[in-house]
């Protein structure tokens, strides 16, 4: 048996891929750094980690940022086709990279909390022990999240070009895995973060599992990892079988996990709510762009020639996600449940550029998530700033009146909130209107109908948060407006410039979206 | 036997897999059912290289056990911690965060 | 006027001046430190009437007799890869609006003058309460000036926040509510114009090839006609809530009710008419055919609106709630005047919008005044032979119930009796059944008249003081215009029919003849 | 058919009639407290102008030959647009020029006396700026050379009315009053702007000359649609059945309003606009017989109330719907009558100004107080005003030579060339006169003293006696004068037509018959009222306490039109709150509970969350192969 099985292996030969590291730079540069990281955590004496390693993440992200500039108008096929550098997959890693960077930022600020940052001394001691508040009080960090993060952002930068099943799984795993651990390192409300953390690691790897399923159906019916191939074998034959339905449906169950769409949604409103803010800042912004760059890749490349298979399925999937998350939305009582809600509503938004399957789609599509992204960034780098003795004020109750008592920070929350919402002028409003445009053109009327209910919903969401920042009175124990290091200052400075830079003069993105043009196969 | 039928058992495997994470309340067991929907695709995976005659599934198959082996380390790391602040490793016992 | 009476060098963007103005005012007034209230107020004024002096160079430099579309015309690309493009010009119709617009702002902000005050119910800042007004003039502006579909929308939607803060932050107890309802009302309307526009966009790009939100293009553009229906609908609605036509109203009460009286007559007196404007300015050309088959459902709704509005003002127990319905009432009219689709119907409905802002700022100032004397109440009950006490502001009082009747010789009359013409020209049912709303609006307006500012002298009433310079001042002007208008309106209707005319010829309809000189048209 | 001649010479200001008394409104109105002093003496003066520019035109018309007696001058443009145009222009022709001298004589005598009638109030300043801008709209009104701007003087007066009813506003009562009066005229306007636009869409203009010229083009239909239309604008201005009863409700005004505008001027536009239209209502049987209709029977109704009532001012105001009924009637007779209609309307505005200024001047010596009851044997203390009284008392119920006589006698003698019925009609109403107005004048003048103990009656200061006695000597001989000096007849003929028809008996013997009943009336009069009158009025039969409560008009006009118009306000009102607004709200609230209902299904259970997904990949997984099936 075991013979036979060599023998058959010996017979057909082995052709070693050619890779072109160049083309492969960002995602090189990211990796090494992470490893690096690792390096300098065991060996650094400990006062010396953080700077080092603010150096080296910065210090790699940016490079990596020049990289891809660099290799814009590549367009190539690499690593034996395993992995595809083409026009949409390079602007989706230059938005991972910004997006990781601004994420970076508020991860390193200091000065919000002042028993330091966002992270658990020591992740490893018991929540409220002696040794945690031994760890707490010598004002010892955690620096381990460095690496951890470069780790996730190397995934992230695989997962949009990955073009084989292999590697989209293996880039999968490597943007999660980290993200698992890091969930669970809030200094604050450790029970929750905690929680948070074993909810996102057991549904997530179930998700994997879906998706690895699906992904060998695939190669059984195909015969090959390759998207191109896979793409050519249904092409091949229209006649598909089961095989090919069910594995698309379960690879697009562990896509869709990914986006929180509904009904996979149920570990976003915790994870997001239990996570330390930062971390989920960098999740909801640099996840939802990663993963959508892999199901636009998927869904155009593979599937392609399925369109008619799987358009109604998403339609159920958007229909679904866009109504649960604004409606839910609406009796939520904590700001970081409410967004993450609000983040399930967008991400409904964003799959009908999915579904419009025509270029307009793709462009719209990466345009509402680099203009989603960086207001959600935004968004939670603010509700950083509001706090009070118990940590940050998550409760709306705690929010009214703060235009009172601090404009400025209400003024700019406000500016988020309305991008979210959609009114012109805001990045947001452009998103949508690509995406419903390309949706309206390839017929899915009846959908942006139901898009806009939904955002008519969403919209009366963020109303009622203006409403109670600038309409209503504070309340007794009004939270604190704390003044932020640079870091958030300036993340927060790049969220709103990108906001309202993409909302009044969008046409230069836009123009780079055109010349990125479509994946390659 | 022909492949076709390991297929078959694979996805009775992960069929198992699935339904263990779902009635079991220990973190440990729910998270060894997930290794077997896991194993249940390397399965899959090599019947199908079998069927397709080429190495591609088998190369998948090694991968994906390195990918497992990671996240039973992180996995496991998760769960001792919850264990050791709730003194229990039941998945339902967490459960402040919900509505 | 029967050409330009100066010539203005077209070389100058006149109108995005205009524009900006109000603009840099409001951010100027916002850096402004908080506690130079007083300050804050003579800064904002002063840009308002600096816009107000651009609006009448603008106005004597419009040729009313020239044949282009527009005038002042703008165009520069701005998102070019959807087809959207920065352009603004006015016909007659935008003219008389903006002018409406940029006249009422300083006269509001006069009124407003201590609407914030630590006795109000308001939470805003001073400079918050005017910057915000200066940029609602700046969003008025464009929409009327806006040639661009798309570039409309935009002021169209932006024009909901300043509002929805003014509303919300400086409004009464109840303000939350209202300024809430207001926007979620508003963005229904936005939300299935966009969907509308999109779909225009769409079919623009079938049929030119390349996708536009030019209006000049996109007029006579033919649509299929289950397609036309469909995008009328998502604009008509839009225009309806914002007007507000029955049955889409019950927002305005409740806002009108809850802002300050400064907020009201910017919000009733010219923001609602961007509703009837664009009926005018974009259903009518873009989807001729569509607005002939709904004209007969348009109507009903409109006339339904002026009965109802009217009895509904009569039996109110609130005057500001008094003042929404009947405002809703003479929307009614206007939206009439419209789709009549007669010369004389359409243009009354164009000067009765100029001819209800006047009349919405009289009745709200005063009636303003009348209740900041009151402790801010607003029952009508409260209220009880003021003219007595007061006889300046009862004198005012009368004035805007007679225009709120519009009583010959006053803006109001002449908009609405050649709306009634223009409607009776085809549909003499229709004009029978609305002119019976002239009865009603006599009999809510001397009702209330009667009730508040006649009889004995109501508890609370005695020792009122007259109105003061400053109030004096802010009304004066609405009085005189509105009788101006009333007496003259040639000043208006002359700019007003040209593009009226335009209008309906691309409609492709013409008045019909006198019985007696013609024999085609005439009665149904 | 006349020429009209642009305005020229005398005529080149012809706007200054309305120009003089409009200047006096806006200074006395704007000017504010600091004319008090002397506004009453502005007001008059530019009454007084209207008044002499009035005469000179005159004389400048009577120069001319009769066809060139109609004068167009055109002011400016008001309303255009396209085909549609009303210009501010005015048309002075035989016909408005006996309206503008009636408004600019009586209005200047009733201003004088005004001045002394109202000298307590501390109002005066005011008083004068309306009663000016009355006599200014009432002048637009009859010199309008078109329905839209005629309309515009129409509603003018009928503002200028609103604000005289309720001058005294502390008064819930006038206030009420001026409020009715203004609704029910607008009942009337409802009619009069239907009627231009019909009147527009028929001719393509509403220009007077423009619209006459073509007059019998149109179908028979239509004008008579029009010419209802018209009736019902005349019946609100005029008080004529079934709009009638804000009259006498309108007596809450000052005496000298009443006069003015509720006796002399105002209340006879309807009048003034169906000879006017003339043109369009000889081409339609139908509306001028219920033009004839109508006045008679508001003929009859004015009668009974003017016998019924105790109040003298009310009395007054029911002979003055009477008489306005006798012209309607004779304007619906057609070129028989129009010219008696205004020659009555003459003679009535001289007369019954008179009597109200007379009331006045009666209350004014009686503290106001108006309960005839409670006068008596008056003749003695004001001998002036009581003599005036009596001569406009004879001139109204036409006793030979005075000036009703001769007026009244044409409308009776054409409504008899008409049809015999209204001609008895007629007569019988004049009886009625006879009769209601000895009883005024013996319950006034003669009789016992019924005065309450604190009274002390007394003449009039001159400022007031002196129009009186004008007003007194005009009663005795407008009549003669216009008819034979002014010869009336032809001087109208031109633009109202004038043709009489033989009659089966003399005229003479008409005459008698009508002074016989006439008699009658007043003997009963007398028989009843001379002895002695009851302080409180007796219960009195049904036809008695009908009239006394004016027919029930009030209670008429509640249950048909106020009430339900209340009551479906109210319900629409609370339609609005809880339908529209429900639904509103409803959805809202449908969408909250939504919510609080799915967000229970974020149970926190991390098993749940995984069943909710395998749940997903199944519906995924069947959602895909469901496309497949068909």
């Amino acid at each position: 048996m075991s013979g036979v099985l060599s023998a058959s292996v010996v017979a057909d030969t082995f052709t070693l891929p050619t890779i072109d590291y160049g083309a492969l730079a960002p995602v090189l540069i990211v990796a090494a750094a992470a490893v690096i990281g690792v390096l300098v955590e065991a060996f650094a004496p400990r006062g010396a980690r953080r700077p080092l390693q603010l150096v080296l993440v910065f210090g790699s992200l940016i490079a990596a940022f020049v990289a891809v500039v660099m290799h814009a108008g590549i367009r190539q096929l690499d690593g034996g086709g395993a992995v595809a550098i083409d026009g949409p997959g390079l602007v989706l890693q230059g938005a991972v990279l910004l997006i990781s960077i601004v994420g970076a930022m508020l991860m390193a600020e200091r000065m919000v909390d002042p028993a330091g940052d966002a992270f658990a001394a020591r992740a490893s001691t018991l929540p409220g022990s002696e040794d945690e508040r031994q760890f707490s009080s010598r004002g010892f960090l955690q620096t381990e999240i460095w690496p951890l993060m470069l780790f996730a952002v190397t995934g992230m930068l695989l997962f949009p070009i990955a073009n084989d099943l292999l590697l989209l799984f293996v880039a999968l795993e490597v943007m999660s895995l980290p993200l698992y651990l890091l969930v669970g390192m809030a200094r604050r409300r450790r029970l929750l973060s905690q929680e948070a953390a074993l909810k996102y690691f057991i549904l997530g790897s179930f998700s994997s599992a879906f998706f690895l399923f699906g992904s060998a159906l695939l190669y059984g019916y195909s015969g090959s990892i390759k998207f191109g191939k896979i793409a050519e074998a249904i092409a091949g034959n229209p006649g598909q079988n089961m095989l090919i339905l069910v594995g698309v449906g379960m690879v697009a169950v562990g896509l869709l996990f990914k986006i929180g769409a509904a009904p996979f949604h149920q570990w976003t409103p915790d994870v997001y709510q239990g996570a330390p803010t930062p971390v989920t800042a960098f999740m909801a912004a640099a996840v939802k762009v990663a993963a959508f760059g892999a199901i636009l890749r998927v869904f155009y490349v593979i599937f392609g020639g399925l369109r008619w298979d799987w358009q109604p399925m998403l339609w159920v999937i958007a229909i679904l996600t866009m109504l649960i998350g604004a409606i839910v939305a609406v009796t939520q009582t904590d700001v970081k449940r409410m967004l993450a809600y609000s983040s399930i509503a967008q991400a409904g938004f964003i799959l009908l550029g999915v579904i419009a399957a025509n270029p307009a789609g793709l462009r719209g599509a990466i345009f509402y998530l680099v203009a989603y992204a960086f207001t959600t960034l935004g968004t939670f780098a603010v509700v950083t700033l509001v706090r009070d003795s118990t940590g940050e004020a998550t409760h709306l109750s705690k929010w009214a009146g703060l235009a009172k008592t601090s404009p400025l920070t209400a003024t700019v929350f406000a500016i988020f909130l309305l991008s979210l919402a959609g009114i012109p002028l805001t990045s947001g409003f452009i998103g949508k209107f690509a995406v419903f445009t390309a949706a309206i053109e390839a017929g899915a009327m009846p959908l942006v109908i139901v898009a806009l209910f939904a955002s008519l919903i969403a919209a009366f969401v963020y109303g009622r948060v203006i409403v109670l920042m600038f309409f209503a009175d504070p309340p007794a124990d009004p939270p604190a407006v704390v003044v932020p290091s640079a870091f958030t200052t300036l993340a927060i400075a790049i969220s709103v410039a990108v906001t309202v830079v993409l909302g009044i003069i969008p046409q230069p993105f836009l123009t780079l979206l055109e010349q990125a043009g479509v994946f390659i196969r | 036997m022909s492949p076709s039928a390991y297929v078959v058992l694979a996805a009775i495997l992960f069929t198992l897999g699935s339904v263990g994470v779902l009635v079991r309340r220990n973190a440990i067991v729910m998270f060894m059912s997930v290794e077997m929907m896991l194993n249940a695709c390397n399965l899959a995976f090599v019947a199908f290289a079998r069927m397709n005659g080429n190495l591609d599934g088998q190369v998948v198959a090694f991968f994906v056990m390195v990918v497992a082996a990671a996240e039973v380390v992180v996995g496991l790391a998760i769960i001792v911690t919850i264990f050791r602040t709730r003194r229990s490793a039941s998945v339902d016992e967490p459960n402040l965060l919900k509505y | 006027m029967t050409s330009s009476m100066l010539n203005l060098p077209t070389s100058i963007p006149w109108l995005t001046i205009l524009g900006v103005v109000p603009l840099v005012g409001s951010v100027v007034v916002l850096l402004l430190p908080r506690a130079r209230e007083t300050m804050a107020k003579q800064v904002a004024l002063a840009f308002s009437l600096v816009t107000l002096v651009l609006t009448v160079v603008l106005a004597l430099g419009f040729d009313a007799a020239s044949s282009a579309p527009f005038q002042f015309a703008e165009k520069y690309e701005w998102i070019a890869s959807l087809g959207i493009s920065y352009s603004v010009g006015v016909d007659g119709i935008g003219l008389v609006l903006i002018a409406l617009a940029t006249i009422l702002v300083p006269i509001v902000m006069l009124s407003g003058w201590n609407d914030v005050a630590p006795g109000t119910t308001g939470r805003g800042t001073v400079k918050g309460y005017f910057a915000l007004m200066l940029a609602l003039e700046t969003c008025m502006v464009g929409v009327f000036a806006a040639t661009d579909v798309f570039l409309f929308y935009v002021f169209f939607e932006v024009m909901l926040i300043p509002t929805f803060f003014l509303i919300g932050r400086f409004g009464g107890a109840q303000r939350a509510y209202a300024s809430v309802k207001f926007l979620i009302y508003s963005l229904v309307g936005g939300l299935l114009m966009l969907a509308a526009l999109i779909g225009l966009y769409v079919v623009s790009a079938d049929v030119l090839g390349q996708g536009t939100f030019d209006f000049m293009q996109l007029v006579g553009i033919d649509i299929d006609p289950g397609t036309e229906k469909l995008l009328f609908l998502g604009f008509f609605i839009a225009f309806a809530i914002k007007a507000p036509l029955w049955p889409f109203h019950t927002w305005l009460p409740d806002a009108a009710r809850e802002a300050t009286p400064a907020t009201a007559v910017l919000l009733i007196g010219v923001l609602d008419k961007v509703g009837t404007f664009g009926m005018i300015r974009y259903l009518l050309p873009i989807f001729p055919s569509a607005s002939q088959w709904f004209a007969p459902l348009v109507i009903a709704m409109a006339v339904i609106g002026i009965i109802y509005g009217a009895l509904v003002a009569l039996g109110q127990s609130d005057m500001k709630r008094l003042f929404a319905y009947s405002s809703m009432s003479h929307f009614g009219f206007i939206a009439l005047g419209i789709f009549v689709f007669t010369s004389q119907g359409m243009s009354g409905s164009v000067f009765y919008m100029i001819a209800h802002g006047l009349a919405t700022a009289a009745l709200f100032i005063v009636g303003g005044y009348l209740m900041s004397r009151r402790g801010g109440s607003s029952l009508i009950s409260d209220y009880g032979g003021v003219a007595k006490v007061a006889p300046i502001l009862g004198g005012f009082f009368m004035f805007a119930a007679l225009s709120a009747l519009a009583l010959p010789a006053l803006a109001p009359f002449v908009g609405e009796f050649l709306v009634l013409l223009g409607t009776f020209e085809r549909y003499i049912v229709i004009a029978v059944i609305a002119t019976i709303g002239i009865v009603l609006s006599a009999a809510y307006a001397l009702r209330l008249y009667q009730k508040t500012m006649t009889g004995p002298v109501a508890p609370g009433i005695d020792g009122m003081k007259d109105l003061g310079g400053r109030e004096f001042t802010s009304l004066f002007p609405v009085f005189a215009l509105t009788l101006v208008l009333g007496v003259i309106p040639g000043i208006a209707l002359n700019v007003i029919n040209p593009a009226v005319d335009r209008t309906l010829t691309t409609v492709g309809l013409t008045d019909p003849q006198p019985v007696l000189t013609g024999t085609e048209g005439g009665q149904p | 058919m006349e020429v009209t001649t642009a305005a020229g010479g005398a005529f080149a200001y012809l706007w200054l009639l309305i120009g003089f008394p409009l200047a006096g409104a806006a200074i006395l109105l704007f000017g504010g407290k600091r004319t008090n002093r002397w506004g009453h003496y502005v007001g008059t003066l530019a009454v007084v102008a209207s008044a002499a520019y009035a005469v000179i035109l005159l004389l400048a018309l009577m120069g001319r030959s009769p066809e060139e007696r109609t004068v167009v001058q055109h002011i400016a443009d008001w309303i255009f647009i396209n085909k549609f145009s009303a210009s501010i222009a005015l048309q002075l022709d035989q016909l408005s020029m006996v309206f503008v001298l009636l408004i600019t004589i009586v209005g200047s005598l009733i201003h004088v006396y005004s001045i002394g009638y109202m000298k307590d109030d501390p109002d005066r300043r005011r008083f004068f700026g309306f009663l000016n801008l009355f006599v200014a709209a009432m002048l637009l009104l009859v010199l309008a050379d078109n329905y839209l701007l005629l309309y515009a003087g129409w509603e003018g007066v009928g503002l200028a009315s609103f604000l005289l009813i309720g001058f005294w506003q502390h008064k819930n009562s006038a206030a009420a009053a001026a409020k009715k009066a203004f609704v029910m005229n607008r009942i009337g306007d409802v009619g009069m702007s239907l009627g231009i636009m019909l009147i527009f869409v028929t001719f393509g203009s509403v220009t007077f000359s423009t619209v006459f010229d073509q007059a019998g083009e149109a179908s028979d239909t239509t004008m008579t649609w029009i010419g209802l239309l018209l009736l019902l604008a005349a019946c609100g201005k005029s008080a004529q059945f079934p709009l009638q009863a804000w009259l006498l409700d309108a007596m809450e005004g000052p005496t000298p309003v009443s006069a003015l505008i509720h006796a002399a001027t105002m209340v006879t536009a309807g009048v003034y606009l169906i000879v006017r239209s003339g043109p369009i209502f000889d081409q339609t049987i139908v509306a001028s017989t219920v033009v004839v209709i109508i006045g008679t029977i508001t003929m009859f109704l004015g009668a009974f109330i003017g016998s019924a009532k105790d109040e003298i001012k009310k009395a007054l105001a029911g002979s003055t719907m009477s008489q306005i009924g006798y012209m309607i009637l004779a304007a619906g007779l057609g070129p028989v009558g129009y010219v008696f209609a205004i020659f009555h309307l003459l003679t009535h505005g001289v007369f019954k100004a008179n009597l109200f200024l007379g009331a006045g001047s009666v209350m004014h010596g009686m503290k106001n107080r108006e309960n005839m009851r409670r006068y008596g044997a008056l003749r003695a203390a004001m001998i002036v005003t009581w003599l005036s009284f009596m001569a406009a008392t004879f001139a109204i119920m036409g006793i030979p030579p005075f000036s009703g006589f001769w007026s009244k006698d044409d409308i009776i003698h054409a409504a008899f060339e008409h049809n015999i019925i209204i001609g008895i009609c007629a007569i019988l109403a004049a009886g009625f006169t006879g009769f209601y107005m000895t009883r005024m004048l013996v319950m006034t003048f003669f009789g016992k003293a019924r005065w309450e103990d604190d009274q002390h009656p007394h003449e009039s200061p001159p400022v007031m006696t002196i129009p009186l006695i004008i007003l007194g000597i005009g009663s005795i001989f407008t009549g003669i004068g216009l008819l034979f000096w002014g010869n009336i007849e032809t001087w109208l003929e031109p633009v109202t037509g004038f043709e009489t028809r033989e009659l089966a008996i003399p005229a003479i013997v008409l005459e008698g018959i009508t002074l016989l009943v006439v008699l009658v009336g007043a003997a009963v009069a007398i028989a009843m009222y001379r002895r002695s009158v009851a302080v409180e009025a007796p219960k009195g039969n049904v036809l008695v306490r009908a009239a006394r409560n004016s027919m029930y008009d009030d209670a008429i006009n509640d249950t048909i039109a106020v009430r339900p118009t209340y009551w479906l306000s109210r319900s629409l009102v609370w339609a609005d709150r809880s339908v529209i607004d429900g639904i509103v709200g409803g959805s809202a609230a449908f969408v909250g509970g939504l919510s609080g209902r799915m967000r229970r299904l974020q149970s926190g259970f991390a098993r749940s969350y995984a069943l909710a997904m395998l749940g997903g990949a199944i519906l995924v997984v069947v959602v895909m192969l469901l496309v497949r099936l068909p």
